[in-house]
Order: structure tokens, then C-alpha cells, then sequence
């Protein structure tokens, strides 16, 4: 048996459509068919998976020490940048421009003066953005994309993750 | 304790050694990651984790100067680099001192003068160590030459930066020695930055003994026992244990007293390893180099005293004076480490990444596993292929091997080749069970654990 | 039998529509269907997952010892009584006469003698069907129920456990 | 070692704790299970598991006549009785020895003799082991009121056939003596099918000390260092440590080596543990009572010896000498012990059963958890309340005791109630961290957790 979408012929395509519309006018979430190799999940929002894995870390009583509220909580497994990416759902469409290295953000060229971009602002591919701190190298960070600017993401002499997004653009 | 918070710059099971013995002395850890190991289990467990660069080491975990901005931009107090990439750092050792940052481990002078294993062959020699017969550097095929001479055949040339066992190469006769030493003096300028090498003369019937030492900022100098690290697969230990078996005691108390010589004599601070080769023809040891950090097989030493290593290291960091005097220190028993490995023995020990299915480690009284390992890991292809030290503790070495034996046939794993089932067969081994291990046992009995696993 | 969804005709999905609809009707959440290769899962909410529970000791190099074949596998989780319970599939609609204590299982009064009963045997409530010995005291064991033995599950002088299934009777 | 299966009489941590000292002895083991322990973690651990009977001990776990069978029916060489159940009946010795199966514990007549705790009071007295003032027996209350009137109220009232804290009645004045007595009489002869009591000087300022044994067949007797477990709820530990602290030395030796004669006078055998209570105003101990098995507790000790008390029990079993003298015995460090129940302690400790949602015990160095429970168990409502043991080790009492405390708030339970918080509360308190461990500390402080738990 060849494993592709050759086995599915007319006939089945109809069938699994009636499965749905079946399905549609109940009240459930979802219908999971197995059959040898082939498995069929129709359902609604996101595909349930089985949970995984290891014990996190849950105080059971108190915590040894505080940290500050950025730090996310020693069971959070989802990392900072993704946290950040949920941001844009306001803007459909948007893109990320997201920081090149790790290292402290700065908004502006130096002290005092104004920021490179702002919300509302439009950038060129090659426009300065940001620039990145690594222990006194100060790293440019450009747009990558055409665009208006309709998110800035982190606050001024905040330490940037890798990967992290630093703005969210909409292109042009 | 004024450390407060500190940055583990590293990975893997010392990274989550480092997290434990950090709750146990209230001390917050931030974890730098790279991008690859953003959902690890250390990563996981740690207060923080700050990803720091993407997966390849040169640029996350070998970036000395991300690891500082991440630890000035955490707010972090101290940064611990376990093993390995930066472990050996002067520059990140520097750095961390020069932006007020206790970096847990001895000063950038300490890793200076015994990065350079001549320099270091010196140092021994001053504190009326042993050294190999060998020179202290040579410049030319024809100075090797004279030197192998002088010094007899079978010869090896190292990498005056090399060290763990890598940029070694040895020479049986002066037939090979130009055309080697123009490799390996080519090999060590790309691997190491410095086309240095040395030669010393070889021994072939040899045993790897270390010992561990703990020194503070007071002068105070303490060893916490040795360790035989002699089964190596490539220059690479997969079995350590402590105490050394089969040697005789007085030659035991000689080596040791070495160790704390030399490390006193340099006033050397924080946890480091002072590396011996034992004759076993001659039944005579030599230094051969000094590592300035904590190592991967510290638990036998710690099963054996009591003594929480890493926790030592961060109380030494932070200026405090040793708790313990030698004869505070009290050996019991008998322990031994297996690496557990992504690695395919039959097959030259083939590293092997993928994902983790199953993952059942033993359990027990006296078994302790490190790792960061569990059911559903993916086993990145970047780092090195260690998954898990198992370490067992028995009242006498045979108990010991007992304990292994049955702990390795409780270790499941699947989904990823593992150095299990060789590291079993070993355990059965007469050499072993018998102590009589060197340098080379696992050589010579590849072909039979290869020809039984078919 | 080919793998695949043709293996699902128009009847096959008729039934399907009309169990989704059935199911609707009713309080339940879900009904997983298991026919062979064929399995279908209908709910609501996230799909049931067989939990995890906790490593099984499973020698990953070589087992200790040996043990006689009746020692289930270590790793095999099913406890003896139900796997003979299994056997009975044969038999739809028998019934399960269980040891009701542990000990060694004698299927005739005494050495020598014939069985109290074999296959084809007709019991009635009360028949003393078997003799279980605990350190020399012997329980006998009653049928409890009217019929014939459709299949005798232990084999004399053998340990049964509490529970065990020792003979399976067809009701009359 | 000539014992090749044994058939394991118990559940829960102890059976697992059994099979893994097996499985490192390459015993097989067959699991005696109740029908509620069917698919336990020991039932899926076991070589094999044959379901006994029904889940009420009674026709399960305590039928001795059930047990021999089935070792019989496996094939099996020998008996393990774990603790409580029927690790210290007569019978089920005397039953595995009449059909050639070897019971591993002392024999039916060392139990016989330390059962009866008037009779172990005579034993100890002859050994020249203090007891505490009292009566051999009394017979009724007149008797009773001579006794108490002659060693000074108040005085503790306590079945003969009692033991393990069951069974006793304080009395602090004439008063109340023939009510308590005629209570406390009715009560041991339906409890324990004796009603026989005898009176005892009560100490209220006391401590728990007990010293662990091992004796062979061969007269060798040792002791493996003294335990203190007074912190007890309900005459029931909950907390245990080794070595005790804040004693005198020379009364640490004495305690020692009075339970070591005590075992050697009878000829003791097997594991054993000497109860003493230590008069913390007098600064004097007394014998309380020898408990013929092993102890929930023994790990502290395995813990700070370095000894298998389990992988003995089987060697001694096996008639084999004892392995090491006295002075090979090296003890090192503390150890403590914490019993996580499934109990609300602000309910009196009242215990809750139901199925565990999160199991996440701690992990690291110098942490062992003896278990059988893991996410998604069901624990029972058949059997006691006992989950698991978190047992940690420290190179001092101090430092064991942040571990714990840090190991504690790293324990994630969920769906089941738990002594965790208690525990973890009374790590913090003063009082403990000082070693002012009293059998009436819990009592004192529970007013405070209580309204500290709110």
C-alpha cells in the first residue's frame, strides 16, 4: 500500500465529508478514526495531544527567594520570546522584527535623544531600529521589512533575548 | 552566602547539578541557554532562563561576552561555568571580575598558568612533582627527534593548549615522528589557537589517576581523595571511580600529598584536579596536567566524602575559608560512574542523536543518576552525546560493581543508541571486577563486546 | 484486510452518522470503538489519553535470572486472573467460577480419583467443582451457578491466585 | 548466596525497597499482593505477583497461612516480611521454617521473647540494661496503685503484647488509676488478645533513641549507630535522624553498646532495633522495648554507615557471617528522615485517601526517596497512610536540615493531602534546628501551624 494521498480516491473524500458535516451539526469537539495506518482526527481548536513528560519544578510550600516579575515562574515552559510574539494577535498581518542577538535593547541612538522608530513610524529594509548591547558593542538592528511600525514590544535598556521580538511591523 | 543569584553558563546535567546545589544554598539561578536547549529541563527548572544565542556553541555557550551581559542584564552576582566550554575560560574568568561578577572558580592567573601544560610541567617540577620524561617545547621535527632519543620510543606529542585528552598523538618509532609532528602541530594551531607542542615519553601500561583538590582563598588546601579514570575510548573517560583500586596505600597518600603540593604552591583557589598517569610496569606517577573547574566524574569523589562539590565551590567563591580540614574528611566505601551516552559502541562509539522514548533510569539506595534526560527529550545534535552519569555507592568495590551491573540492566532507554549495554559488558569483565584497568582494556576487548552483540 | 479508508462503505459511515447521533442524544461524553485495526473515538472536550503512569522495569540488557514460564513478564502489567478471564471469549455467554481464596488447585478429591468435573459436565449451585489447599486445610470450591463447564482454565496442582478464573460454565 | 527467590510479604515503599536490594543480589522475588495492590508499582516491579486475597489485610497481608502457600506454590526459598503485618509473628517464622523456606528476620523464639514486653524488660535487666522503675506485671488495679504510689506519678500504663506505640495510657494521679487500668486492660486483650498490662515510671521530658543491630548465626554482633525519633504525633514518628544529637558521647557509647549486649545475650540474630527513652532532665536512657525486623526508619542509619541494612538482613539470612566487625563500621555526617503521609495534620493527622494528580518528588545529591507512588496512583484506603520517605544526607546536622527544608518545598504533591507543609514547618522551627527534639514537640507546636496554615 502506497502511504499518500493516492489511497484517498473520490468515494472517501465523500465519505470523510459527510463524517463532517455529521459531526458539524453536533455538539462535539471532535472524532478521532483509526484505521490500520491510517488515522483521521476532525475537530475543533487546537489538535489535543497527549501531555508529555518531565515533573516541572512546583514549589510545595514556599519558594527559596523572590525574583523579579519579569523572571517567569520556575514552571512557565514557555519561553520569553513566544510570550512576546502572542502580543501581535491585535495586528493581523504584522511581521516580527526580531533581535538578531542577545544583549541590552536601546530605542535610541544615545542618552537623550530621540528613538529610532516609534508606533506609527514607517521603516525602509535597511532602517535602524535598535540598537543591541553586548558588553559596550552596541549592534544596529535593522527593519528587515518594509513597513509601519505598530508595535514596539520592549522597554529601553531591557535585556533582549535571542530571537526575541523586538517590534511588530505591518509591510507595505 | 552573599552570592544571591547566579548564571550558570552551561548545559545539560551540570547545569541542573549547578540549579540543585544552588536551592540548597538559597542561592536564584538564571540559566543561559542557547537556542536549542530553550525548553530543556534545566532550562525548566532554573528561576530564569535567558536565551542567550543560537544552537552552535561559538555562538551562545562559547561567547564569553554574551554570558556576561546576560548575567550583568539578570541581575546575577556570580556565574558559574561548569565544565567544558567556558569552564577554562581566562577571559570570561576576567571579564566577570572586571564587571564586579564572582565568577565560581579559581582566578584567570590559576587557568593561565596551568592552561599551558609546559608551563604547567614546570609547576609541577618546582613542587618536586614527577613529570614525564620529555621536553618543555619544541620547535622542530628534528628537535622531537632528539628528544624522542633521549627519552625512548614509543614517544606522544601533545598540544601545549590541548588538554582532556585532546591533540594527542603517539609515536612508536622515529620512522613516523616528522610527518606527525607536522600534523599534529598543524592540528593543534587550528584546534587550540597555538601550534605549540611537547613530547613525553609514553607509557602503554597505563592507569589514569586524578585527584581532586579544594583550596580557598586563605591558603588552605585539601584533597578529597582520587579517582581512576582509566577506561577511555578515545582519550575520553567512560567509567571513573574513587577510590583508585589496586594501588598500594603508601603510593595512594604520595599521590595525593602531590596534588595538595602543587595546588598550595600556586594558592590555588577553588575546585581543580590535578592529572596523573600511573606506570602500572613501574608502578611509578607523573602529573600530566591540572583542570580548573569541577569535572564530569566529581560524584564518586563526593559518594566517597560527603562532600557537596559544587556547593564548596560557590562557599569558596564567596570568600568564605574551607569547612573542613584533611583529617575532617573521612572515605568510606566505594563508588563508580558510568557515562551514559548517545553513542553507538559497535560503531567506533558513533555519537547517535534523536529523540528519547523511553526513559527509565534505576532507582535506589545508592544509585544516583545526574541528568537532564526524561521520555520526550530530543537529544540535540550540537552538544556533546553525554544523556546521564549513573553513580553507584557499595561498601567495597565488588558491591559497587554488583550495584552497576544490575543498575545498568535496569536502565532503559529507547529511541537512541546508548552505551548501556558496553558499559554492562565491561561491568562483567575479569579485568575490571578485578581492578586491573588501563589506558587501553576497552581496545582490547572491543572486538569480543562487538562479536557478542551481533 | 487493506488499510485503508475504503475499508469504510457507505454502510460503514450510515453507522457512523447514526452512532455520532446517538451519542448526542444520550448524557456521555464520548464512545471509543475498537474493532480490530478499526478504532473510533467520538467526544467532546480533549481526546482521552491513556495515562502515563511511571516507568515499567523492563532489563534493558539481561534479566537476572530466570524464571519458570508461568512468571508473567515483568514489564506486563495485566495480573494473571484477567488474562484467563480473556480465554473465555470463546465461550460467549459463560460464566466465571473464581477461586475465592489462594492455594494450590486440585481438581479431584484425592490422587487417583476422577476430576469432580471435566468439559461437558453438568453443575448444579451447590457441585463441589474443585479443591483449593491452604497448608493442608482444603476449601472446597462450589459452582454457584447451574450449567455445564465449557472449559476447565487451571491445570491440577497448580497455585491460583484470589480471583483466578478456574473453570467457565455456560448457563442453563 | 544460596537464597534465589523470595516471596515478599508486604507493600508499598518497603516491598520496593526489598525488590531493589533483590535485584542487586540477583534474588528473583514474587510479590504476595492484596487484591487492592494488584497493579501496585512492587506488583509490576516483582518478578512476579500472585494476588493473595482480598484487599483487607486480614485475609490478605496478615494471613500467615496464605503466605507460606503461596511461597510454596512460586517456588520460592524464602520469606521477606518487610515491617509491620507480619514481620514480627512467630507463626509465619515457624510456618516458613516447617516447610524449608528461609524467613528472613530473627527466629519465631527471638520474637517470642521480645514480644512480650515484660519479658523483654526481664532480658534486658539481666543483660545489665537499665529499665525504667515499674512492675513486672499487674494484676489489677490495688496492685496498680502500690506500684505507682512506690515509683511516683505519673506513670504510664502499657499492654504486655503492645509495642510500636500502640496500647498506652498515661495516669498523673491516684485518682484516675482504676478507671484508666480497667479501660486500658479491656482494650490491649481485644487489640492484642492479652489484656496483661504493666506500669512504668512516664518520663515527660524524654526522647526516642534507638540503636539498629544486626546479629548472625555465629554469636557476631554490631551495632549500626543509634537513631532519635521522638518527634512523633500520636506515639507515632514521623521524623527520624542519625545520629542523635545534642547526647553526651560517652552516653552515645553506652547506649550503643547496652542494645549490643542486649542482642548478644540472646543470641540475637538478624536485624533488630533497641528501643530506649532518654530522661533529657536526668541525662540517663532506659530500654523500652527490641523490635525484631526492620524499621520504616532504617535508611538514616544506611544513610551514615554506608551499609545495606536490606542486602544484610538477606546475607545474614543465608547464614552467612556478618561482613564487617565494629570498627569497619565508619559512620559519617547526618542523616534525616521525613515520612510523607497522606494526612492533614491540621486535622489531627486524620489521613484522606484518593488518587495523586501531581507526584513530583525532589532530586539531586544526597536525596533518596523511598516510594511506591507516582502520578495517576490511587493510593488505597485499606493500608496505612505512608506514601513515601524522603531520606537526605549532610555532612552536618545543619546542613541536612537545609536540605530537607529545601527538598520539602521542592515536593510537589497534588490530590491527596499531605504531612509535607508540617514537615516543612517544623524544619524551620527552633526548636528543631537546635536538636531540642522532645516527644512532646509536635503537641507544643501545633497551635502555631495551625494558625499559621489558615
Amino acid at each position: 500500500m502506497s502511504n499518500d494521498l493516492s489511497t484517498l480516491d473520490e468515494e472517501h473524500v465523500r465519505q470523510l465529508g459527510r463524517i463532517i458535516e455529521t459531526l458539524e451539526r453536533s455538539t462535539f469537539d471532535f472524532i478521532q478514526l483509526e484505521i490500520g495506518d491510517l488515522k483521521v482526527t476532525i475537530g475543533k481548536g487546537n489538535i489535543p495531544v497527549p501531555e508529555a513528560t518531565s515533573p516541572p519544578a512546583r514549589p510545595a510550600v514556599a519558594a527559596p527567594g523572590t525574583m523579579p516579575p519579569s523572571a517567569p515562574a520556575p514552571a512557565q515552559t514557555t519561553p520569553a520570546p513566544r510570550q512576546v510574539q502572542s502580543s501581535g494577535h491585535a495586528h493581523p498581518g504584522a511581521v516580527d522584527i526580531k533581535s538578531p542577538i542577545m544583549g541590552l535593547f536601546y530605542a535610541q541612538p544615545e542618552p537623550g535623544a530621540p528613538p529610532f522608530v516609534t508606533v506609527g513610524a514607517t521603516v525602509g529594509e535597511d532602517s535602524t531600529v535598535a540598537l543591541v548591547e553586548v558588553m559596550k558593542t552596541f549592534n544596529a538592528v535593522s527593519a528587515g521589512v518594509r513597513g509601519r511600525i505598530v508595535e514596539v514590544c520592549v522597554l529601553d535598556a531591557q535585556l533582549v533575548e535571542f530571537g526575541q521580538v523586538l517590534f511588530r511591523v505591518m509591510p507595505e | 552566602m552573599t552570592i544571591s543569584r547566579v548564571l550558570i553558563a552551561n548545559r545539560g546535567e551540570i547545569a541542573l547539578r549547578i540549579i540543585r546545589a544552588c536551592q540548597e544554598l538559597g542561592i536564584e539561578t538564571v540559566l543561559a541557554t542557547s537556542e536549542a536547549d530553550r525548553d530543556s529541563l534545566p532550562a525548566r527548572l532554573a528561576d530564569r532562563a535567558i536565551c542567550i544565542g543560537p544552537a552552535r556553541s561559538a555562538q551562545s555557550y562559547l561567547n564569553h561576552r554574551a554570558i556576561v551581559t546576560a548575567a550583568i542584564g539578570a541581575g546575577a552576582d556570580a556565574i558559574h561555568p561548569g565544565y567544558g566550554f567556558l569552564a577554562e575560560s581566562p577571559d570570561l574568568a576576567e571579564a566577570s571580575a572586571s564587571n564586579g561578577i564572582t565568577f565560581v572558580g579559581p582566578t584567570a592567573d590559576h587557568m593561565r598558568r596551568m592552561g599551558n601544560k609546559i608551563q604547567a610541567r614546570l609547576l609541577a617540577r618546582e613542587a618536586g612533582v614527577p613529570t614525564l620524561a620529555g621536553s618543555e617545547k619544541i620547535g622542530s621535527p628534528q628537535e622531537a627527534l632528539a628528544v624522542a632519543e633521549r627519552v625512548g620510543f614509543p614517544v606522544i606529542l601533545k598540544a601545549a593548549a590541548g588538554g582532556g585528552g585532546r591533540g594527542m598523538k603517539v609515536v612508536t618509532s622515529a620512522r613516523n615522528l616528522e610527518q606527525t609532528f607536522t600534523a599534529a602541530s598543524a592540528e593543534a594551531g587550528s584546534a587550540f589557537g597555538d601550534p605549540t607542542l611537547y613530547i613525553e615519553r609514553y607509557i602503554s601500561n597505563a592507569r589514569h589517576i586524578e585527584v581532586q583538590i579544594l583550596g580557598d582563598r586563605f591558603g588552605n588546601v585539601v584533597h578529597v581523595g582520587e579517582r581512576d579514570c582509566s577506561l577511555q575510548r578515545r582519550h575520553q573517560k567512560i567509567v571513573e571511580e574513587a577510590p583508585a583500586p589496586s594501588i598500594a596505600e603508601n603510593l595512594r597518600e604520595e599521590i595525593r600529598n602531590a596534588a595538595v603540593k602543587l595546588a598550595r604552591n600556586i594558592n590555588y583557589e577553588n575546585a581543580g584536579t590535578a592529572e596523573f598517569i600511573y606506570d602500572e610496569d613501574e608502578k611509578r606517577f607523573y602529573f600530566l596536567e591540572m583542570n580548573t573547574r569541577i569535572q564530569v566524574e566529581h560524584p564518586v569523589s563526593e559518594t566517597i566524602s560527603g562532600i557537596d562539590l559544587v556547593q564548596e565551590q560557590f562557599r569558596i567563591a564567596d570568600g568564605q575559608p574551607l569547612r573542613v580540614a584533611q583529617p575532617d574528611i573521612v572515605f568510606r566505601g566505594h563508588s563508580i560512574e558510568c557515562r551514559i551516552n548517545a553513542e553507538i559502541p559497535e560503531d567506533g562509539f558513533r555519537a547517535n542523536a534523536g529523540l528519547i522514548e523511553e526513559w527509565a533510569p534505576p532507582v535506589g539506595p545508592n544509585i544516583r543518576i545526574d541528568t537532564h534526560c526524561y521520555a520526550g527529550y530530543r537529544v540535540p545534535i550540537f552538544y556533546d552525546s553525554m544523556l546521564a552519569k549513573l553513580i553507584v555507592y557499595g561498601s567495597t568495590r565488588g558491591e559497587a560493581v554488583q550495584r552497576m551491573k544490575r543498575s545498568l540492566e535496569r536502565f532503559v532507554v529507547t529511541g537512541v543508541g546508548t552505551t548501556i549495554p558496553f558499559l554492562h559488558f565491561m561491568m562483567q569483565r575479569e579485568e575490571f571486577a578485578s581492578g586491573a584497568v588501563t589506558t587501553h582494556l576497552i581496545e582490547d576487548v572491543m572486538p569480543q563486546f562487538s562479536g557478542s552483540s551481533r
